[in-house]
């Protein structure tokens, strides 16, 4: 599969996930969230951001629990609850935002 | 009941495990020599010296299925004793937990 | 990262044995993995570095030139998940030329003695 | 008792998947409880079904596919693990794309928090591997 932002191609996973992570941009994430009929709205883009930045860090991708701890330690208590973030990410803000912030699908190991 | 079981893998002569195993195996454990550890539990060998010095503080047991398939069931050092495979359940069994070091 | 955690109520002690150097074998990775999906169990975690373990947190890991992850800096991501039990063999240490210093994380040097009782005072112990 | 088995080589190369079935054997055999046998690292590749050994030689696979069945055993793959090492079942293969799966019968793919679910609900758990 693939996916095609500003007339160029970028290889992705069966699920949409990018395959090469040095393919990420802003307007990738922008026309995935599209494709999931989403707007991504600044509350959308502090967690792709705050992601992007745990990833650089730490090289792995938070799992929910921390990552929700996290985001309540850096943007506010009331943003720091897990249905703030499935609000922002019905199917889950491990695969959705980590979809749309380029990082490895989670392998959903539980 | 007793504590720790260890489980050790590894020829003495090719790798530490055994060694490491028994600086930190306690006092009344057990150590069981399963795979190619059993060499470790032959007479006249370079670590003999150890294995009966180990002999005094823990229980040393081989896994006999493996000490007759690497043909070393007649060099076995008074001590050591052999258990099968129902033996080395009963050690499970009969210790607080297991620690392999692989 | 997993969506869900399972807690099943029980509460043990689970002791993470690391004795491989980082690269040259899977090991290391998979058993950092590990334990980052059972953080998810509130469980009591310790990890324990002993022998050539002591080498997956040494300082200035680069992995760029091999072409494979460099998973160290997850090392310090573990306080995040409620993983900070962390025993390092003194002798380990020292026989490689190394101190707590060298470490990318904080962690608790102790003599044999000492990591023999935490061993012997765990429920489950998995060694990779 | 109940007791857990996790298995950290595959088959043939290293010792660890016999000693793992003959100890699950022997264990069987006195009554106890096998709860789940998790297959981590290499070990992942004793449940691959695609798997033909010469016939005067032990066929491992099949060996703990029998077992599985005899005794209603829970072998779990790690998924994980599974995925870096081209081990699948159906729904996995579709799921990536692929054109094939090769899990043996009586094994599941699951995540490693069945590893972990296996440690506190087994009264033991025993480590094979290298």
């Amino acid at each position: 599969m693939t996916i095609e932002v500003n007339g160029q191609t970028f290889e992705t996973d069966e699920e949409g996930y990018l395959t090469n992570r040095e393919d990420w941009s802003e307007d990738v994430a922008s026309e995935m969230a599209r494709q999931d009929n989403c707007e991504l709205s600044d509350a959308h883009w502090e967690v792709i951001n705050f992601l992007r930045e745990y990833y650089d860090e730490y090289q792995i991708a938070p799992a929910v629990r921390v990552l929700t701890k996290a985001i309540g330690k850096k943007l506010g208590a009331d943003k720091g609850n897990s249905k703030y973030l499935y609000e922002l990410y019905p199917y889950g803000p491990a695969k959705q935002a980590c979809k749309y912030a380029g990082l490895p699908k989670p392998t959903g190991c539980v | 009941m007793s504590k720790m079981l260890h489980t050790v893998n590894k020829s003495p002569f090719e790798h530490s495990a055994l060694e490491t195993c028994l600086r930190y195996a306690r006092q009344g454990s057990s150590v069981l020599l399963i795979e190619d550890a059993v060499y470790a539990a032959a007479r006249d060998t370079a670590v003999a010296q150890a294995v009966q010095e180990a002999l005094k503080r823990v229980q040393l047991y081989a896994l006999a299925p493996d000490v007759e398939a690497r043909g070393m069931q007649n060099r076995v050092l008074d001590g050591v004793r052999l258990v099968d495979y129902e033996g080395f359940v009963d050690l499970v069994v009969e210790h607080n937990a297991v620690q392999a070091w692989l | 990262m997993e969506e869900e955690a399972g807690a099943g109520g029980k509460v043990k002690k689970f002791l993470y044995v690391n004795r491989k150097a980082p690269y040259g074998t899977i090991y290391a990775l998979e058993s950092l993995e590990v334990v980052l999906i059972g953080a998810a169990f509130e469980q009591d975690v310790s990890l324990a570095f002993i022998g050539d373990g002591v080498y997956q947190l040494t300082k200035g890991q680069d992995t760029k030139a091999l072409g494979v992850k460099n998973f160290s800096p997850a090392f310090r991501a573990l306080d995040d998940y409620d993983v900070n039990k962390l025993y390092v063999d003194e002798a380990s240490l020292r026989a490689r030329g190394l101190s707590a210093e060298d470490l990318l994380v904080p962690v608790e040097v102790v003599s044999t003695e000492r990591m023999a009782e935490i061993m012997e005072g765990q429920d489950v112990v998995l060694s990779f | 008792m109940k007791l857990g088995i996790m298995v950290n080589e595959g088959p043939y190369t290293h010792q660890a998947s016999d000693s793992a079935y003959q100890f699950a054997k022997a264990a069987l055999a006195k009554g106890h409880e096998i709860s789940r046998v998790f297959f981590y690292h290499d070990g992942v590749n004793n449940g691959s079904r695609l798997t033909v050994p010469p016939q005067d030689e032990r066929n491992i696979v099949k060996r703990w596919s029998e077992l599985a069945a005899e005794h209603k055993l829970d072998l779990v793959v790690c998924i994980a693990a599974a995925q870096r090492r081209g081990l699948m079942d159906k729904s996995e293969a579709k799921r990536h794309g692929k054109d094939a799966d090769n899990i043996a019968p009586g094994f599941r793919i699951s995540g490693l928090g069945q590893l972990i679910e296996a440690g506190i609900e087994a009264d033991r758990l025993v480590v094979f591997g290298d």
